[in-house]
C-alpha cells in the first residue's frame, strides 16, 4: 500500500478505521498527491530523465496499454512492429469495446494499481480522471529536451487540440492551462452528413440554419418514403440515456447558439442549461427529433444513427464526421459513394462553433515505466505514425498540422464530397464546448435524461429548471 | 415356550428419542435374548421403526443406551453394529438390479465376500424367497410383494448379529403372507439369529413370537411370552391389542360383597373383585370364550342377534345384551346356523378365562386386576 | 471434503481391523464383535458441518470485498474526493431521502415482480405443453433450453437491433398488419415492458426446465385416481399437479426473482434506464454512481441497500418454500 | 367434484382432440417468440457486413463472419478462439468446483437438521444476491495483490458466486427428496457414510447433477461483469469477446452474431449429451412411491 507521508493529519482517524479493514485500496489515490498547493512539489518523475534524447534508453522494456475498439487502435496496433524495431520496446495490449472501456479503464485507475502504463481516453474524462491523481502530467515530459525528441514538434498539433486536453484540475476553469493530462491522438467534429441521393431526389440542399434543419429533417421524413426511401427519416442524433447523447450534435448545435452548460460565478458553478434561450433550443431540438428524428430515437447511441445512414434509413446525419466517414467509405454500406459532408446550421450569428471529442493517449500516474510509456506516447503521436495512420489506415482527422496538409491524405479524403471543406470551415471554431468539472458525466447523463422527458412530451421549462436544481447542489 | 433364556442380545435401556417437539421414544425398556425371535406390536406413531431405527444405529437417542452383546453402542456406527434390518419401505437401491440389492451387503467392505461365493449365497437366499427368476429384474419392475421379498433376502442373505424387520411382511398378499410368515418361522427356529420383528398384526406376533413386547407411545406396556400376553395382558390396550374379534369389555362396578356388577344391570358375577366396592371396573371377555346356548357356562346371559359375519369355518355373531350392549362371539358355523338378525339368543360363558380391569381413564387404559 | 472423509476413513479402518478376515468368517453364523469404541459425539455433531463448511470458505472469501465495500459506505469516498471524512450513515440517509431512489426501487420491484411472474406462469405453461408429450413437443423440447445459452448482455443487444423501428426486423414483419411504426423503447412503458420481454425471453426456459423436471418425477398414481374419477383439467391442475410441482417451481422463481431485483446487464444493453429515469432500476443508478460518476461511496451504499432488499425478499421467499417443502414431504411414505 | 355423462364420450374426443391441437399451437407460438431471435441471430451471421441494415431475409449468404470470428479471415484485433478456450476452462472447472465443494453441502443440508444449518444454507443462497457490482472493484484490488487477476484461477474461484448457490440449493431439493432408508440400507449393508453418499445417493439424483451442472455451466459461460473487470487478454471470456466485435468504425452485429452463435456449441453439446435427462425428465418413481 501506498501511504506515504503527504497524507493529511486530519486523516489519522480514518486511517486507523482503514488499517482495521486491511489494504483499503482505493485510497492509494491519495498517494498521487492531489489538491492545494503542494501537488506538484515533490516533482515530476520527467525530472529524471536527463542526457542526450534516446529512443532506445529503455530498449527491453515492456509497457502495457489498454485500448478501445476504434480504426485508430487498428492503426496503432498495425504500427506497432515499427515502434518496436525503433526503441525495442515491447507493448502488451488489450483492447476492449467502448461500450464496456471506460469502465474497465475507471475500474483500473481507481484501484490505484498500476496494471496499465498507457491507455485511450476521451478529453472529457481528463476532468474525471485529472482531479483524483490518476493521470500523469505530460508537461514535464514534453519541456523536456532529454526525454522527447526534436522532431516530435509540439508546435505541429492544431493548438486547440492540446488545449482542450491541458486544465488546471479546478472545476470552470478553462482549458489550456495547468498540467497537460492527455495528449491529443484523433479527433472528431460533430458536424452533418447527408445522403446525396435524396437530396437530389427531393431538390433539397443542406440547411443553413437551425430553423432550416427542423424543416428539412421533418420535409424528409415526410417525403423521402415515398420517393424510394423506404422507411426514411430525416436526421439521426443521438438519444440514448447516455453522457454521449449531449456532446456530438446537440451540443454543437447548442454552441452555435451561443448557449452554455454552466457559467462561472467566481469560484462556482451556475447551471445554464435552463436559461430562457437554452430551453426554447432543447424544445426545439426536440421538436426537430419528434417531426424528423429517428422513431425510437431514445434508444438511439452512434451506432444507430450512423448504422442509420448507411442504410439509407436516416436523411441526415448530425454527429461525429467519423460515423459518417466509416459509412461512406466504399463497399461500407448501401450509402456508400453518396454521402457528403457539410459543417451544419450556423447559429443565429453565423457561428460553426463546434464540439469536438478528442480520442487521447494518456499515462498512469502509478506508472513504473514512465519513461518508455513517454517514448510510446512520443511515437504514437508523432508524425510518423500518425501520416501512415492518415494514409494507409483509417486514422482520420489528423490532430497534426503537417498531416492534414499532406498531399497524400487530402488526396485520399478529397474523395468523400465536402469532407475537407466542411473540416476546414470548422476547424477554426472546433473546441471542447463544455465547462469542464469533475461531475461532467453526471451533468451530462442527467441532461440526456432530461432531454428524453422533453422528447416524451413534458415541458422543457420545468423539466430544465429541474435539472439545473439537481444539478446546482451536486456541480457548484 | 422356550427362548427367555440366555444372554440379552439386544437391549434398550430408558431410550428417549424425540423429532422436534414429537416424543417417539419415552424412555423406552426393551432386552431381546441371544437367538430369540421377539415381536415387537403396537399401532402405527407408537415407535416402533424408531426402535429398530436406535438399535440399527440410525437414529441417535436422546439419553439412555443401546447394548449389542452387552456392549454400549453408543456412537458406533451402524455398520460397525452387525445388525441387518429390513425396512418397511423396502429401501431398495432403485437404480440397481435385484441381484445387486441382495449382493450389496455381501460386496460391501464388512463382509467383501468373493463373488462366486456371494452368487451362491444370493441363489440361496432367493430361492428360499421364491423370488428366482426376478433377479435380472430391475427393482422398478417388481411388483410390492416382490421388492418386499428381495428387501427381505437382503437381510437373511448375510450372517448378521441380529435381524431388525420392520412389517416385512405387510404388503404381501393374505396367502403369500401365511407362507412367508410359515418360512419365517423356520428360519427363525434353525438360525437362531437373534430377531426384532416389529408389526402391527397380533396374528403374526402371536404366530412368530417366542416373546412378544407391546408398545404405545414410545414404552414398552408389557413383555411376555404369548400366554402370558394372552391369559395375563397388562392392560386392556393390551388385551385389544390381541384377538380378532376384540376382546369384549363389559363396564360395571364392584359390588358391597366384592362381586362384579355389570352396569347395565343385565347380571352379576360371583367373582371375587380385590378392589373397594364402587369402584368402576371392567370384565374382559374373549369372543371364544363365549358359547352359544345356555348349558354349561357358569354365566348366561340373553340377548337378539345383531350381525352375523362368517369367518371360514367359524362365525362371528354380534349378540345385543338387554341394556343395549354388544357382545362379540366365534361360534362354530354349524352352531350358528340359522341365526337371523333379531333373533332370540342365550349364552354362556366360561368363567376360567375371565378377565379384570379397572375402568379406562382418559390417561391410561386400565389395569389388569388380578383375582 | 477432505476433513469429512477423513472422518470417514477413520471410522472404517478401525472396524476394518476390527472384522479382519470377514470373508472366512461370512458363511459363519455371527459376524465378528461390534466395535470396540464408537465415534465421538463431537465428530458427529461436527459432521454436517464439515461438509458444508468448505462451501461457505469458498463464498466467503470472494464476499471479503464485499465487507471491505460494506465498510467504504460510511465514508464519503469520491474521485473528486480521494481524502474521504467518516460520514457514519450519511450516504443511507441521502438515499433514503431522494426522491431517485424511491423511483429506482418501484421500477426494480415492478421489474423484477413482473419478469419473474411472466417467467413463472409461461414456464410452467411451456412445462406443461410439453409435458403432453405430443410429436410437436418432443421436438420442440430439443431446443427449449437455446435462448438460455445466448448470454443475456449478447440477447439484450439482440433484441435491440430487432426492435429498432427503422431497420429493426420485428418492425419489418409487422409492417404487413399496418403495425410498422411501433416504437418499442421509446416509451417509459414500452421501455419497462420490453426489458422484461428479454428477460422473459431468456430465462423463461430456466423455470420451464425446472417445472419439467418437476413435473417428470410426480408420482403418477394420484392422476390415474383423478383421470377414474373423471377429474377435470382445470381440477386436476390445481388441486393436484400445482400443489406437487410448486416446490420444484418455487426454486426457480425465486432465483429469477432475485436475479431481476439486481438486474444490470439487460437495461444496460438495451435502455440504459432511459427514456427518462424511467428504467433506471436500482443497480442500473448504483452502476452510475459508483462507476460512472465515481461517487465510489454513495454508489455502494445504493448497492448496500439494494442487497438488503434482495435479502430481506429472499428471506421470505425462502421460508415459504421452506414451509412448502416440507408440507410435501409431509405426504404419506 | 362432477361425473361427466357417458353420453359425451365422443364429444368429449373431439373436444379433446380440439385441445390438443389449440395446446400444440400455443406451444409454437412460444417457441416461435423463443427461436426468432436465434434465427435472426443465424440470419445476421451470414449476412456481408455491408448488408447488415439494408436486407431483411434476402441477402447474399457468406460465412465471412465465422471466418473472422474463427480467426480465419480479416483480423478484427480479437482473439476469439482464445476466449472459447478461456471459457471452456473457466466454466468447466468453475462448474466442476463447484460440483465437489457444493454436492456434500447440499447432501448435508438435507440430510441433517443440524444447528443452524438453515441459517447456513440461506447465507450461501445471499452470497448469489450480491450486486455484482458490489464486490467488484475491491475484488479486482484483492486480486491483483493476489495475483489472481486475469488468471484462470481467478475466474474460476470468483465463479463460485454464480454457480456454487445453484448447485447446492437445487441439489438440496432432490438430496431431500430421496429417502434417507436408501443410505441408512446401505449403512446396514456394511458401506460407510461415504460409501453410502458415493454408491447409492449420488446415481440416484445422477439426474439431478446433470440438469444442474448444465444451468451452472450456462450461467458460468454466459456471465459478463466478472470477466469484463477482472480479466484482460489471458483468461478473458467469450462473452466479453462477442462484444468485442462492436467497437470500431462500425458495429459488427454480424461478428458478434457470429460468435455468439459459436459460444452456443459448447453449452448446446453440454446439453444435448445429457438430453437424456433433461427430456426423460427425473424420474423418481421408484424412489418415492
Amino acid at each position: 500500500m501506498d501511504m506515504h507521508g503527504h497524507l493529511g493529519h486530519d486523516r489519522r482517524r480514518f486511517l486507523a478505521l482503514a488499517a482495521a479493514a486491511s489494504s483499503v485500496p482505493l485510497l492509494s489515490a491519495c498517494g498521487a498527491g492531489f489538491g492545494g498547493g503542494d501537488s506538484r512539489s515533490d516533482g515530476s518523475a520527467a525530472d529524471d530523465v536527463t542526457g542526450s534524447f534516446d529512443w532506445r534508453r529503455h530498449k527491453g522494456t515492456t509497457v502495457r496499454a489498454l485500448l478501445n475498439k476504434h480504426p485508430y487502435t487498428d492503426a496503432l496496433i498495425a504500427d506497432l512492429k515499427a515502434f518496436t524495431a525503433k526503441t525495442g520496446i515491447k507493448v502488451e495490449y488489450d483492447v476492449f469495446p467502448e461500450d464496456n472501456y471506460f469502465d474497465k479503464l475507471t475500474v483500473d485507475l481507481s484501484s490505484g494499481r498500476a496494471s496499465y502504463d498507457i491507455f485511450m481516453l476521451g478529453a472529457y474524462m481528463v476532468w474525471q480522471y485529472g482531479p483524483p491523481g490518476w493521470l500523469e502530467d505530460l508537461g514535464p515530459w514534453m519541456r523536456n529536451e532529454s526525454a522527447t525528441g526534436a522532431e516530435w514538434d509540439q508546435d505541429d498539433f492544431l493548438p486547440s487540440l492540446l488545449e482542450g486536453t491541458q486544465w488546471s484540475l479546478k472545476a470552470g476553469t478553462p482549458l489550456g492551462q495547468g498540467g497537460q493530462y492527455a495528449l491529443p491522438w484523433g479527433w472528431e467534429a460533430n458536424v452533418v452528413a447527408y445522403n446525396m441521393e435524396v437530396f437530389d431526389k427531393l431538390g433539397l440542399r443542406p440547411a443553413e440554419s437551425f430553423d432550416e434543419l427542423r424543416e428539412l429533417a421533418g420535409t424528409i421524413k415526410r417525403k423521402a418514403p415515398g420517393a424510394g426511401f423506404d422507411g426514411m427519416y430525416g436526421v439521426a442524433v443521438r438519444g440514448s440515456r447516455s453522457w454521449a447523447t449531449i456532446h456530438p450534435g446537440f451540443m454543437t448545435m447548442f454552441s452555435r447558439y451561443k448557449l452554455k452548460d454552466f457559467t462561472v460565478d467566481g469560484e462556482s458553478l451556475k447551471p445554464a442549461m435552463n436559461s430562457p434561450e437554452a430551453i426554447t433550443f432543447t424544445r426545439d431540438w426536440a421538436d426537430m427529433v419528434k417531426k424528423g428524428g429517428p422513431p425510437s430515437w431514445t434508444s438511439y447511441t452512434w451506432y444507430q444513427c450512423s448504422s442509420d445512414l448507411g442504410a439509407k434509413k436516416a436523411g441526415m446525419l448530425f454527429d461525429a464526421d467519423t460515423a459518417a466517414y466509416f459509412q461512406a467509405v466504399k463497399g461500407a454500406s448501401p450509402a456508400a459513394g453518396k454521402i457528403a459532408f457539410h459543417p451544419g446550421p450556423k447559429g443565429p450569428d453565423g457561428s460553426l462553433a463546434t464540439n469536438m471529442w478528442i480520442w487521447s493517449l494518456g499515462m498512469n500516474a502509478k506508472s513504473e515505466k514512465k519513461s518508455a510509456a513517454w517514448l510510446f506516447l512520443q511515437w504514437a503521436t508523432g508524425k510518423e505514425h500518425l501520416r501512415k495512420g492518415a494514409i494507409e489506415y483509417n486514422h482520420i482527422d489528423p490532430v497534426r498540422k503537417s498531416v492534414s496538409e499532406d498531399p497524400a491524405y487530402r488526396d485520399k479524403m478529397s474523395e468523400l464530397p465536402g469532407f475537407i471543406e466542411t473540416f476546414e470551415a470548422v476547424q477554426d471554431q472546433t473546441r471542447i464546448q463544455f465547462t469542464p468539472q469533475e461531475q461532467f458525466f453526471d451533468a451530462t447523463t442527467s441532461w440526456a435524461s432530461a432531454l428524453q422527458e422533453i422528447y416524451g412530451g413534458k415541458s422543457a421549462g420545468p423539466v430544465l429548471n429541474g435539472l439545473a436544481d439537481d444539478l446546482a447542489s451536486k456541480v457548484g | 415356550m422356550t427362548g427367555t433364556t440366555g444372554s440379552a442380545s439386544i437391549a434398550l435401556r430408558g431410550v428417549h428419542k424425540s423429532y422436534g417437539r414429537d416424543t417417539a421414544l419415552d424412555g423406552l425398556e426393551l432386552t431381546v435374548a441371544e437367538g430369540e425371535f421377539f415381536c415387537l406390536l403396537g399401532p402405527s406413531g407408537a415407535g416402533k421403526t424408531t426402535t429398530l431405527k436406535t438399535v440399527a444405529g440410525l437414529a441417535e437417542p436422546d439419553s439412555g443406551a443401546v447394548e449389542l452383546d452387552g456392549r454400549d453402542m453408543t456412537g458406533v456406527e451402524p455398520y460397525d453394529r452387525g445388525v441387518a434390518m429390513c425396512f418397511e419401505s423396502y429401501a431398495l437401491y432403485p437404480h440397481r438390479s435385484a441381484y445387486d440389492n441382495l449382493a450389496s451387503p455381501l460386496r460391501s467392505p464388512k463382509y467383501r465376500l468373493p463373488a462366486a461365493e456371494a452368487r451362491v449365497k444370493v441363489h440361496e437366499t432367493a430361492e428360499l424367497l421364491g423370488i428366482e427368476g426376478l433377479l435380472e429384474r430391475p427393482v422398478g419392475a417388481l411388483s410390492n410383494g416382490q421388492r418386499q421379498r428381495v428387501a427381505l433376502g437382503r437381510v437373511l442373505v448375510r450372517p448378521a448379529r441380529a435381524f431388525l424387520l420392520d412389517e416385512p411382511l405387510s404388503h404381501l398378499d393374505a396367502k403369500l403372507r401365511q407362507a412367508m410368515r410359515a418360512e419365517l418361522k423356520a428360519i427363525g427356529d434353525v438360525r437362531r439369529t437373534t430377531t426384532l420383528y416389529v408389526t402391527h398384526d397380533s396374528v403374526e406376533a402371536l404366530a412368530l413370537g417366542d416373546r412378544i413386547g407391546v408398545i404405545s407411545d414410545g414404552r414398552i406396556v408389557q413383555t411376555g411370552t404369548r400366554e402370558d400376553i394372552w391369559h395375563r395382558p397388562y392392560d386392556t390396550f393390551v388385551a385389544r391389542a390381541f384377538g380378532r374379534p376384540l376382546v369384549n369389555l363389559l363396564p360395571g362396578t364392584v359390588t358391597a360383597d366384592g362381586h362384579f356388577a355389570s352396569a347395565e344391570g343385565g347380571f352379576e358375577l360371583p367373582v371375587d373383585v380385590p378392589a373397594a366396592p364402587g369402584t368402576a371396573v371392567q370384565l374382559g371377555v374373549r369372543p371364544r370364550d363365549i358359547a352359544l346356548g345356555g348349558e354349561g357356562g357358569a354365566l348366561e346371559l340373553a340377548g337378539t342377534v345383531y350381525v352375523t359375519e362368517v369367518l371360514g369355518r367359524a362365525v362371528e355373531v354380534t349378540v345385543r345384551l338387554a341394556g343395549g350392549r354388544q357382545l362379540s362371539l366365534v361360534a362354530p358355523r354349524a352352531a350358528a346356523a340359522g341365526l337371523r338378525v333379531d333373533d332370540p339368543v342365550r349364552l354362556s360363558v366360561r368363567l376360567e378365562n375371565l378377565l379384570l380391569f379397572e375402568a379406562d381413564r382418559p390417561e391410561r387404559p386400565g389395569r389388569r386386576i388380578t383375582p | 471434503m477432505n476433513s469429512s472423509t477423513e472422518a470417514d476413513h477413520g471410522a472404517a479402518s478401525s472396524d476394518d481391523a476390527a472384522v479382519a478376515g470377514a470373508p472366512e468368517k461370512a458363511s459363519a453364523a455371527v459376524p465378528g464383535p461390534p466395535a470396540e469404541r464408537g465415534v465421538p459425539k463431537w465428530r458427529r455433531t461436527l459432521r454436517p458441518y464439515l461438509l458444508i463448511v468448505p462451501a461457505l470458505l469458498l463464498t466467503g472469501g470472494i464476499l471479503y470485498p464485499f465487507g471491505l465495500g460494506l465498510y467504504y459506505t460510511v465514508f464519503d469516498f469520491a474521485a473528486s474526493k480521494p481524502q474521504p471524512d467518516f460520514v457514519g450513515l450519511e450516504n443511507y440517509r441521502r438515499i433514503f431521502t431522494d426522491s431517485s431512489f424511491w423511483d429506482s426501487a418501484w421500477v426494480t420491484v415492478l421489474y423484477a415482480v413482473g419478469a419473474a411472474a411472466v417467467e413463472t406462469v409461461l414456464g410452467v405453461a411451456v412445462a406443461l405443453l410439453l409435458h403432453r408429450s405430443t410429436l410437436v413437443g418432443r421436438v420442440l423440447e430439443k431446443v427449449l433450453i437455446l435462448p438460455l445459452m445466448i448470454a443475456p448482455v449478447i440477447a439484450a443487444i439482440i433484441w435491440k437491433l430487432m426492435l429498432q423501428p427503422s431497420v429493426g426486423v420485428v418492425n419489418h414483419l409487422l409492417r404487413p398488419f399496418g403495425l410498422g411504426g411501433v416504437q418499442w423503447t421509446d416509451t417509459p412503458t414500452g421501455a419497462l415492458l420490453s426489458s422484461i420481454a428479454v428477460d422473459v425471453w431468456v430465462y423463461t426456459p430456466f423455470v420451464a426446465i425446472l417445472a419439467l423436471a418437476g413435473l417428470r418425477s410426480l408420482p403418477a398414481s394420484p392422476f390415474e385416481a383423478a383421470a377414474v374419477d373423471g377429474a377435470g383439467w382445470w381440477f386436476t391442475f390445481r388441486k393436484l399437479t400445482m400443489p406437487m410441482l410448486w416446490p420444484y417451481v418455487l426454486v426457480a422463481v425465486i432465483f429469477r426473482f432475485m436475479d431481476s431485483l439486481k438486474v444490470f446487464d439487460i437495461i444496460y444493453a438495451l435502455t440504459e434506464g432511459g427514456p427518462g429515469d424511467s428504467t433506471v432500476v436500482l443497480q442500473i443508478r448504483a452502476y452510475l454512481e459508483a462507476i460512472r460518476f465515481q461517487r465510489y461511496s454513495f454508489g455502494l451504499s445504493y448497492m448496500i441497500v439494494l442487497w438488503a432488499v434482495v435479502y430481506l425478499a429472499a428471506m421470505v421467499l425462502v421460508r415459504y418454500l421452506g414451509r412448502i417443502q416440507n408440507r410435501a414431504a409431509e405426504v404419506p411414505k | 367434484m362432477t361425473k361427466r355423462q357417458s353420453g359425451t364420450r365422443a364429444n368429449g374426443a373431439v373436444r379433446r382432440r380440439v385441445l390438443g391441437i389449440a395446446a400444440d399451437g400455443a406451444l409454437i407460438l412460444y417457441f416461435v417468440f423463443a427461436l426468432f431471435p436465434v434465427v435472426w441471430m443465424v440470419i445476421l451471421s451470414l449476412k456481408p457486413a455491408n448488408e447488415l441494415f439494408s436486407t431483411y431475409f434476402s441477402f447474399t449468404p457468406t460465412l465471412d463472419s465465422y471466418r473472422t470470428v474463427l480467426g480465419a479471415g480479416q483480423d478484427e484485433g480479437v482473439p476469439f478462439v482464445r476466449f472459447f478456450l478461456n471459457s471452456l476452462v473457466v466454466s468447466l472447472g468453475a462448474v466442476g468446483l463447484s460440483l465437489v465443494i457444493g454436492l456434500p453441502a447440499a447432501y448435508a443440508a438435507a440430510r441433517w437438521r443440524f444447528r443452524g444449518s438453515e441459517n447456513l444454507m440461506f447465507t450461501l443462497l445471499s452470497f448469489r444476491f450480491a450486486p455484482e457490482l458490489t464486490v467488484i472493484i475491491p475484488l479486482f484490488v484483492l486480486y491483483q495483490q493476489l495475483g489472481l487477476f486475469d488468471t484462470y484461477v481467478g475466474m474460476i474461484w470468483v465463479l463460485q458466486l454464480v454457480t456454487l448457490p445453484l448447485i447446492v440449493w437445487i441439489m438440496r431439493s432432490y438430496f431431500a427428496d430421496l429417502s434417507p432408508e436408501l443410505e441408512q440400507a446401505a449403512l446396514l449393508d456394511g458401506y460407510t457414510r461415504k460409501q453410502a453418499f458415493f454408491r447409492v445417493a449420488l446415481p440416484l439424483v445422477k439426474p439431478g447433477i446433470a440438469a444442474v451442472s448444465l444451468l451452472a455451466f450456462i450461467f458460468a459461460w454466459n456471465n459478463f461483469v466478472f470477466p469484463l473487470i477482472l480479466t484482460s487478454s489471458e483468461a478473458q471470456t467469450v462473452t466479453v469477446g462477442a462484444l468485442s466485435f462492436l467497437g470500431g468504425d462500425r458495429p459488427k452485429y454480424n461478428l458478434t452474431a457470429a460468435a455468439a452463435l459459436v459460444s452456443v456449441i459448447p453449452p448446446l453439446i453440454l446439453a444435448l449429451t445429457i438430453q437424456r435427462y433433461l427430456v426423460r425428465g427425473l424420474s423418481f418413481g421408484a424412489v418415492k412411491s
